[in-house]
């Protein structure tokens, strides 16, 4: 019985998986890419370590799996963060398709500051 | 790096992720980890702090040149290694083991020793050289 | 024992002194450099009576005896001529030159060279031990390079002083294989003790090789054709270098060395014939050189040379005559060529010139020196009564019965003597005949010392024709035997009218004619000049020319200052290595089961790590290859987890994490990535790279057939918890079986960690460069 | 003070987790090492009093994780089915969240939850760029965030 | 079927062939985002392949591993974007 | 305590060295305590060669394991008179760089890693465990790299770019020599690689495996055609750092060599032939560079490539006689090149350059300086009875004994070459008249010196020359040694039983 | 797959070797690296492939049992994998440094250290 839950749990995990893999290769932009795949790969995984733990059912190994799913949900986000700004910078194209985009022409190019679009009403500040 | 994600997300970090490095010198006898390993993750999240807040601020934290730790892990190393020649006229090397087990840590020996002196060689290393590099640009 | 070890080493010591003396009080007491030659020969003379009764003084004190290499002298009647001769003739020229060079600002230096010159070539006449003559030798050379280059700010001193060491250098290499050799086939070193097995040489196997060398060292000490021309370049020196090196020291020692293992050669008839042949051409060719010169030393140089000649030429005979007649002529050569040395020095300080066109009339200022001048050149052409006559007659003895072909044997002589009669005249004579030329000027009397040396060097040759007796007792009586092992001939002055008088008074005449019709002149010295391209010393030059550009050539093809061309040199080497044992040794094994066994995630691992490795070299985005060498290394870390080694994926995964960091971190400074390599440079790259991950492929698939037993394994399976009390045996062993290793590994990475904190952040001033 | 000291027995019971002996010597070892490491770092820390929240924590980690599988669902379909529906953008999102702590859980977990990925924050902390899959209605887009995520953690945090 | 084989014969292919097709992904770039968004997700699977072998071979140690992967594998990543927003700074 | 004498000629160097990064912003001290950890050094390389010498090869077992388990430090007659050597020159040089360093230099790192460097070659000597070899080399090559950039000026940095790869690749090459013994044997331990390499049925394999580890050492020692490294980059850093490189680093592959082709792999007859090919091109390809040479650090690089065409030509004779004549050269070779390079940077000051045309007057000008240098000139050149001579008696007479007359003429060419070489530079920078140069104003001359700062230049060369005129004079004191460890090397029961405890 | 993996050693080493001959120094880096890997993988060959065994001792056990992994070539592996970082790193911040005085990273134009002059 717990087998076929862990069992499934992974086989759960692995379609995530799978589906962030074929999601990076499908994606048209780099910007949907990882849209698809930051979640749909941290999903998968903590579904696998959930398994994981539910197989060895032990403290010491439920603790680093806990551990490890934390330090994921934490540093994904960054890590499509960091570079999804990087790549906006560098000119990675969007998708013919996208919509909008209010970023346009946000970021100083020197310096790399980002404006709201609100500073006016406070201190108009300028740069030098 | 300007990013406030990340400044905030490294600084929470830096903690945990020594914590976590001294685990893993601990275990090394045991499991896979040692002073080598552990070394590298406290570095790193050093050099992931200093990514996101900036070399300066890393600096503060740290209190000294990280330069400072090498010379300290290796006269760490180089006693444990020495330790049996002097106590127990040893050759260099030989493991000395303190009798009853220690809480925690299980068998404390020379060993045990010498690998914190690598951990704090490591941290000293890679934090110098990404250091020095990142300040010469 | 000491006393003759302290004689022989007196001369280093005393060149020490008066280094340490130093050059301002030197100046105030330059005789006191003559009395070290002085000294040296009276003690050596004290040696005469008793081995002239046949006695053999030795000196031994051991060395390097695990190589059979000792002080061990021996003082025999060969040895005896030639320590009086260096030091009789060194006391001359001691004192000599207190006034040739007077007030000369590096005139302790020059005593410098030549008391260690002195004691060189003592050293070398004395040895017994065939490396210590070597030694001697090697110093002699040295020595000479100094002499000869003593004038050092002028630039052909120094050319000259370098072709000299590098002629001498080669022979005394060639003598140390000799020596080597020799002491290895007779199983001593011992010069003596070799002669106990004589003609052991002759037959030995080695024998050409052993020639070879003896040849080559004898040959280009004493100046033989084709080795003969770093002797007139040698006259760069000051004249009383000149005097020292040419008629007593220096070259004599090659003839010393022929004499010394002339026994050892005993009937080999390749031995003689060489040495009668070159030194035939020698004296031929010197002697007919001499006709050409202008410049005093230049006409003595080449009378030495032909001299020399004289001297090989009669060895080669082989008889005991000629032998005989060697020894005494070199006694003959040594008297009146250091006198008219020393005669020609004295006209040069005096007049200022050495050219015998520019000189004539000067007996009227040098009377005293026109007497030396001229009584050595009489010894010099055989005149009798000097000893010279007796000197030609011994070698027209000798070629008269000498083994292969005496008329033309006699005829050579005869020809290359009347060359030496003219050059003795025209040394000896010319200068100081006739009217004295309008161009030379004012002459001023010259010191005492600098008419009164040359008088008593040409004073011996009349003294010693006049009794030859003692020139018999002295040397040849025991020399002779001790060469030959039969009697020597007696020595007479008049052996009665025979055809050896006719000859000598052809030789006499023919030489004056010459003297008297042959006018030398700088036009026909120009007139040989043309054919010195195809002197050996220009055909020398021109090789070296040609060596030196052949090895420019050779050092930049090869050392071109392209790393890649180094790179690609190695790893041909490696790739040869590997090849031929793949070639010649195909142990190869391919089980095609086991690639049938793969699974998916296995060939899912390997396409990729294939794949990253492609994608890495040939990406064109410098980025992008650090990105797939990551991917790499991920594909080795995921290896390492699936065969058992956690520790190693981990260590890997953030080492490689570490240096992508590190490249992310230098690398947004450097420009573009260029494609900058040709085509045919990749294609060869490619080609090797290829067949050397093929060999090495294959040798790795040949080791792995090998299955050893590893005990260490075994025993750090069993014992890393119960000794060593870990469970993690990989750590066990870094910190502990092997905690040696992982100890030096963090100094490694400390140095490193140095090492580019220094690298970036020292920046030198201008002055700290 | 209490917050650092708050701060230290929360990593001591990390550390007992990651060794996994839950006993007093081993908690005792952990908040030694915690404190060292605490004083270590201390200099720049900003002090938060979010740990004693934890309750609102779970309850959010709940909602977290169904939004999670949620978006995961609909994202999925898109990829799998050969034609996209997307209409994808960049929205300044207003934001209300005014601490570094705030921002960053937000932004981390609009980026975790699908169709959505935070691209920046505006220097004066006032805008959240966020790339978005589906942006049917900018207005729209913006309230779902507000009602959803941005007021639970204000929650939590506030 | 155990669980151990399901793992091996089932779980395991599947996450090759996601592997695979990130990896292609990592290949086709065509940016060098794309390539890092690629190695990221990579190493994520990674984990999790390391957590399904660990079932697979009864080693638990091997979990370990799948933490310091996720422990560092974004240092990596925020090091590309550093790169990249130095490098356009310098243009 | 007696039995831990083996490591402490590694120890001494390695706490001096972490002494010294303590006092890291202090230069004066530093010199201080590298000077004493110099003295210190040679007082324990002194006690250890006295033991070796009256009791025989000493080995001990690192950790307390048993052979093979642990690593093996064995100190023979060979690794203990490198170590003398070694630390005699260490000593000078550690006073010459007093003046020849600038404090930035000092502050940072210098003597420390210099103090490493030496450590490093200690530990080469001594290990006796292959792959604690390899580690030992990568001490010494991560210090000899940071030796040979800090500072860097763009020659400094092209030339350490050459070395940096080249030494690298060697490194990898020597590396892959050892996984290969490992797989074939499952060992690392020399003595006991001793014993089972033989008993292994494909000695085709075996003799392949010793070719890749002859490249890789050849690299380092600077053999014929893996030699480029040395001439780009000998040239490049401070007096002091070459004097080190040249005076040791080169031999440190030797003696691997020397090493690894008596006791793991003896020479096989087709090796033999390779290795008398090698060395005899190497002394060709020596001889011709440095006779082109127009620079004199340059001359003496490539007379550092010449002269180990020696040692490796002793090495292919393969005899005892042959051995011992390698050996002595290596002795030599060692004190000589260092002094040489330690003159060169007295030169250089004088000068104010290190071109042969830029040189002149030595003799007239500094006669007394002259006559010191005049000493280690010519014992390279071999002048009897000077250092240089007395290998060759040994190895001409090997060469003799193996039938080998080229490799003896190649010895000759050698001997010759340099010979002529050594005159040009004498005529060249002592004899002739030195040319009238604009003086730099921002350089100091050695004429400007202080009498201390002209001591810490002269002194350790005069120490250097001592030990040459000790070496020349007494002789037989250093052929003993060399015999003995002739006789030591050819047979390897003597290590094996040191190693395993067998009386 | 021991084979196989042989082969892939003997790729790494081609490529490694490929990428040193570029001229860029960069490359030469790089190649560098790969080489080291496959010095690696060439040592864990030379142990023998276990599939799944790491050299840990159970928790209730006292010695490594039936099949494992040979640590010793995982122990050198490591040291040597440490060693190369050093080296690595020196290296790459030699490039920093080369590029910084020689203001290029194209190997060839480094040819002025043997010019004879
Ligand atoms: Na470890
Ligand atoms: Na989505």
């Amino acid at each position: 019985m717990n087998d076929i839950l862990i069992m499934i749990i992974i086989s759960l995990g692995t379609l995530f998986i799978l589906l962030a893999a074929i999601g990076l290769l499908r994606m048209p932009d780099l910007y949907l890419r990882m849209s698809v795949t930051t979640k749909a790969a941290t999903l998968g995984v903590g579904l696998i370590l959930l398994g994981l733990a539910l197989y060895y059912m032990e403290t010491s190994i439920t603790t680093r799996v806990i551990a490890i799913i934390v330090f994921l949900l934490l540093t994904a986000p960054i890590s499509a963060h960091v570079i999804g700004r990087a790549a906006y910078f560098v000119g990675v194209p969007m998708w013919k398709k996208t919509k909008i985009d209010d970023l346009k022409g946000m970021y100083n190019t020197k310096t790399h500051d980002l404006m709201s679009g609100f500073e006016e009403e406070e201190k108009p500040e300028a740069e030098d | 790096m300007k990013s406030l994600i990340l400044k905030t997300v490294s600084t929470t970090l830096l903690p945990l992720l020594i914590l976590f490095s001294v685990f893993v010198l601990l275990r090394g006898h045991y499991l896979p980890g040692g002073g080598f390993i552990g070394g590298l993750i406290a570095a790193i999240a050093f050099i992931l702090h200093a990514f996101a807040n900036g070399l300066t601020q890393t600096r503060k934290v740290l209190r000294m040149h990280p330069g400072f730790l090498i010379p300290i892990g290796l006269s760490i190393a180089i006693l444990s290694a020495l330790a049996p020649i002097i106590l127990t006229g040893d050759p260099l090397m030989t493991g000395l083991w303190y009798e009853k087990d220690i809480a925690i840590l299980g068998k404390i020996g020379s060993a045990l020793f010498f690998d914190t002196g690598v951990y704090l060689v490591v941290i000293g290393v890679c934090l110098t050289i990404i250091f020095t590099i990142s300040e010469s640009v | 024992m000491t006393v003759f070890l302290i004689v022989i080493l007196s001369s280093f010591v005393f060149s020490l002194l008066l280094f340490g003396i130093g050059q301002k009080t030197f100046q105030r007491m330059t005789w006191f450099a003559a009395l070290l030659p002085i000294s040296l020969f009276i003690y050596f003379s004290s040696f005469a009576r008793s081995i002239m009764d046949g006695e053999v003084f030795n000196f031994f004190t051991s060395w390097v005896p695990s190589l059979g290499i000792n002080l061990d002298f021996r003082l025999d009647n060969l040895a005896l001529l030639f320590t009086l001769l260096i030091t009789g003739v060194g006391s001359i020229v001691f004192l000599y030159t207190t006034q040739y060079l007077k007030g000369h600002p590096k005139l302790m230096r020059f005593y410098v060279f030549l008391s260690i010159f002195m004691g060189a070539m003592l050293g070398l006449v004395t040895s017994n031990n065939i490396i210590t003559l070597f030694i001697f030798w090697e110093l002699t050379s040295i020595s000479s390079f100094f002499l000869i280059s003593f004038n050092n700010t002028e630039s052909p001193s120094r050319k000259s002083a370098i072709i000299a060491l590098t002629i001498t250098g080669l022979g005394g290499l060639a003598l140390l294989a000799f020596a080597v050799l020799a002491a290895q086939i007779t199983g001593t070193l011992s010069i003596s003790e070799m002669l106990q097995s004589p003609e052991v040489f002759a037959n030995h196997q080695y024998s050409v090789i052993l020639m070879v060398f003896i040849f080559l060292a004898a040959f280009t000490k004493s100046a033989q054709f084709p080795f003969h021309f770093w002797l007139p370049g040698a006259m760069k020196a000051p004249t009383p270098v000149s005097t020292y090196l040419h008629s007593a020291t220096m070259v004599k020692a090659g003839i010393y060395l022929l004499l010394r293992f002339t026994p050892h050669f005993q009937n080999n008839s390749y031995f003689f014939t060489t040495l009668l042949i070159v030194g035939a051409i020698t004296m031929l060719y010197a002697a007919f050189q001499t006709l050409f010169k202008t410049d005093l030393k230049g006409i003595l140089a080449y009378s030495t040379i032909g001299a020399l000649g004289i001297m090989v030429f009669l060895i080669g005979i082989g008889t005991t005559s000629s032998i005989t007649a060697a020894i005494v002529f070199i006694v003959v050569h040594a008297l009146y060529k250091a006198s008219l040395f020393l005669v020609t020095g004295t006209i040069d300080h005096q007049a200022g010139t050495r050219d015998v066109t520019q000189l004539g009339g000067l007996r009227k200022v040098l009377m005293p020196l026109a007497i030396a001048g001229f009584i050595a050149a009489l010894s010099s052409g055989g005149f009798p009564p000097t000893i010279g006559f007796i000197g030609k007659d011994l070698i027209y003895e000798a070629t008269l019965n000498g083994g292969l072909n005496p008329t033309l044997l006699t005829t050579m002589a005869v020809l290359t003597n009347i060359l030496m009669v003219f050059a003795g005249l025209l040394v000896g004579v010319k200068p100081f005949s006739g009217k004295k030329p309008e161009a030379l000027g004012e002459i001023k009397k010259p010191h005492f010392l600098l008419w009164f040396m040359p008088m008593i060097l040409a004073a011996l040759s009349l003294l010693f024709g006049l009794f030859p007796a003692m020139v018999e007792a002295l040397f040849t009586k025991n020399i002779t035997p001790l060469l030959t092992g039969e009697a020597s001939p007696h020595l007479a002055i008049w052996h009665g009218f025979n055809l050896i008088i006719l000859l000598s008074a052809i030789t006499i005449l023919g030489g004056i004619a010459i003297y008297f019709f042959w006018k030398p002149s700088h036009k026909k010295e120009s007139g040989m000049l043309k054919f010195d391209a195809f002197a050996p010393k220009s055909l020398a030059l021109k090789f070296a020319d040609l060596f030196q550009r052949i090895s420019y050539f050779l050092t930049r093809t090869f050392q071109n200052g392209y790393l890649r061309r180094y790179v690609l040199i190695i790893l041909v080497l490696l790739t040869l290595v590997f090849g031929i044992h793949v070639f010649i040794n195909p142990r190869i094994f391919l089980e095609l089961k086991e690639i049938k066994a793969l699974n998916w995630n296995e060939i899912v691992i390997l396409a990729m790590m294939l794949v990253s490795i492609i994608f890495t070299v040939f990406t064109k985005s410098r980025l992008s290859a650090i990105a797939g060498m990551g991917v790499l290394g991920y594909t080795m870390c995921l290896i390492f987890v699936f065969y058992g080694a956690p520790d190693l994926a981990m260590t890997q995964f953030s080492i490689d994490t570490l240096t992508v960091i590190l490249f992310v971190l230098v690398l947004y400074r450097l420009p573009k990535y260029l494609k900058l390599s040709n085509r045919t440079n990749r294609l060869r790259d490619g080609i090797i790279a290829t067949s050397f991950g093929t060999f090495l492929a294959l040798t790795i698939i040949e080791i792995m057939n090998e299955n050893p037993i590893k005990s260490t394994t075994q025993y750090y399976a069993e014992n890393a918890y119960t000794l060593a009390k870990g469970k993690n045996v990989v750590n066990v062993i870094l910190v502990d079986f092997r905690g040696f290793d992982t100890m030096i590994e963090i100094v490694v990475l400390s140095i490193a960690a140095i090492g580019v904190f220094a690298l970036l952040k020292l920046h030198l001033k201008k002055h700290e460069k | 003070m209490k917050v650092q000291f708050l701060l230290n027995i929360l990593l001591a019971i990390v550390w007992v987790f990651l060794t996994g002996t839950i006993n007093a010597v081993n908690f005792t070892f952990g908040f030694i090492l915690s404190f060292l490491v605490l004083w270590l770092i201390s200099s720049s820390q900003e002090k938060q009093k979010y740990f004693i929240i934890i309750p609102r924590l779970i309850s959010f980690t709940f909602y977290f994780l169904y939004e999670l599988i949620k978006a995961n669902l609909q994202v999925a379909a898109d990829v799998i089915t050969p034609k996209f529906y997307m209409e994808p953008g960049i929205i300044a999102y207003p934001l209300n969240a005014k601490s570094d702590l705030e921002i960053t859980l937000l932004a981390n977990v609009i980026t975790l939850t699908p169709g959505t990925l935070s691209l920046d924050i505006s220097d004066d902390r006032k805008v959240l760029y966020i790339h978005a899959m589906y942006v049917h209605d900018k207005e729209e887009f913006i309230d779902g965030i507000k009602n959803g995520f941005e007021k639970r953690i204000l929650n939590i945090v506030r | 079927m155990s669980i151990e084989d399901y793992l091996t014969y089932i779980i395991l292919p599947l996450l090759s062939t996601s592997t695979l097709l990130v990896f292609i992904r990592f290949l086709m770039g065509p940016t060098l985002p794309d390539r890092v968004v690629a190695l990221d997700l990579l190493i994520t699977i990674g984990i999790s392949i390391i957590a399904v072998y660990s079932i697979v071979t009864k080693r638990p140690s091997f979990l370990d591993i799948a933490m310091i992967f996720a422990l560092i594998a974004f240092l990596s990543t925020v090091a590309f974007s550093y790169y990249l927003e130095k490098r356009k700074r310098n243009e | 305590m007696s039995e831990h004498l083996i490591i402490y000629p590694i120890i001494v160097h390695l706490i001096t060295a972490v002494l010294l990064l303590f006092f890291w912003m202090k230069p004066k001290i530093q010199r201080y305590i590298s000077i004493l950890g110099g003295g210190v050094g040679i007082v324990i390389a002194a006690l250890l060669f006295q033991r070796v010498w009256s009791s025989g090869i000493q080995s001990i077992q690192l950790g307390n394991w048993e052979a093979p388990f642990g690593i093996s430090m064995v100190a023979d007659t060979l690794a203990v008179s490198l170590i003398l050597l070694t630390n005699i020159v260490a000593f000078a040089l550690a006073i010459y760089s007093t003046e020849n360093m600038v404090s930035s230099r000092v502050k940072f790192g210098y003597y420390a890693i210099f103090h490493f460097l030496i450590m490093g070659l200690s530990g080469a000597f001594l290990t006796g465990d292959l792959f604690n070899l390899y580690v030992w080399f990568e001490v010494i090559i991560i210090s000899s790299f940071v030796l040979l950039t800090i500072g860097g000026r763009k020659i400094q940095i092209e030339g350490a770019v050459k070395y940096f790869t080249l030494n690298m690749i060697s490194s990898i090459i020597f590396l892959t020599g050892i996984a290969m013994v490992y797989g074939a044997t499952g060992s690392l331990n020399m003595a006991e690689l001793s014993r089972i390499i033989p008993e292994i049925e494909n000695q085709g394999l075996i003799q392949t495996i010793s070719l890749v580890f002859f490249i890789g050492f050849g690299v380092k020692s600077g053999v014929f055609p893996l030699y480029f490294w040395l001439p780009a980059s000998y040239h490049t850093p401070p007096a002091a750092v070459s004097a080190l490189f040249a005076g040791l680093l080169t031999k440190v592959g030797i003696y691997a060599m020397l090493r690894v082709f008596t006791l793991i792999f003896p020479l096989g007859e087709v090796n033999q032939i390779i290795l008398m090919v090698i060395a005899g091109l190497t002394m060709f390809f020596g001889g011709i560079g440095a006779l082109v040479q127009k620079d004199i650090l340059r001359v003496f690089s490539y007379l550092i490539i010449c002269h180990i065409g020696f040692m490796v030509g002793g090495l292919s004779l393969f005899t005892e006689v042959a051995i011992v004549g390698a050996v002595m050269y290596m002795f030599h070779d060692i004190i000589v090149k260092a002094t040489l390079y330690m003159m060169g940077g007295v030169m250089f000051r004088i000068f104010g350059s290190t071109k042969l045309r830029n040189m002149g007057g030595l003799m007239d000008n500094y006669p007394r300086l002259s006559l010191l240098f005049a000493i280690p000139l010519f014992a390279l050149v071999g002048i009897p009875p000077l250092s240089g001579f007395w290998p060759k008696v040994s190895l001409f007479s090997a060469s003799y004994t193996a039938g080998e007359i080229a490799m003896l003429v190649m010895f000759i060419f050698a001997s010759l070459i340099t010979l002529v070489i050594i005159a040009k530079v004498w005529n060249k920078s002592f004899s002739k008249d030195a040319p009238k140069l604009e003086r730099k104003s921002s350089f100091k001359y050695f004429e400007d010196f202080s009498f201390s700062e002209k001591a810490a230049y002269v002194v350790p060369i005069i120490i250097l020359v001592g030990v040459t005129l000790y070496y020349s004079f007494f002789a037989e004191h250093f052929q003993l040694v060399a015999a003995r460890i002739g006789e030591e090397l050819m047979n390897t029961e003597h290590y094996y039983n040191a190693v395993f405890g067998i009386k | 797959m021991e084979i196989l993996l042989a082969i892939m050693t003997g790729i790494l080493y081609a490529a490694g070797i490929y990428l040193i001959l570029r001229r860029s120094l960069v490359k030469l880096i790089i190649g560098i690296v790969i080489l080291g890997n496959g010095v690696n993988l060439l040592i864990f060959l030379m142990g023998g492939l276990v599939k799944g065994r790491p050299p840990l001792i159970a928790e209730d056990g006292k010695m490594l049992e039936g099949i494992f992994a040979d640590p010793v070539p995982q122990a050198l592996i490591l040291t040597a994998i440490v060693i190369s970082f050093g080296l690595q790193s020196f290296a790459i911040v030699l490039i920093k440094r080369a590029y910084k005085v020689l203001k290029t990273d194209d190997i060839d134009t480094m040819n002025k250290t043997d010019d004879i002059k």
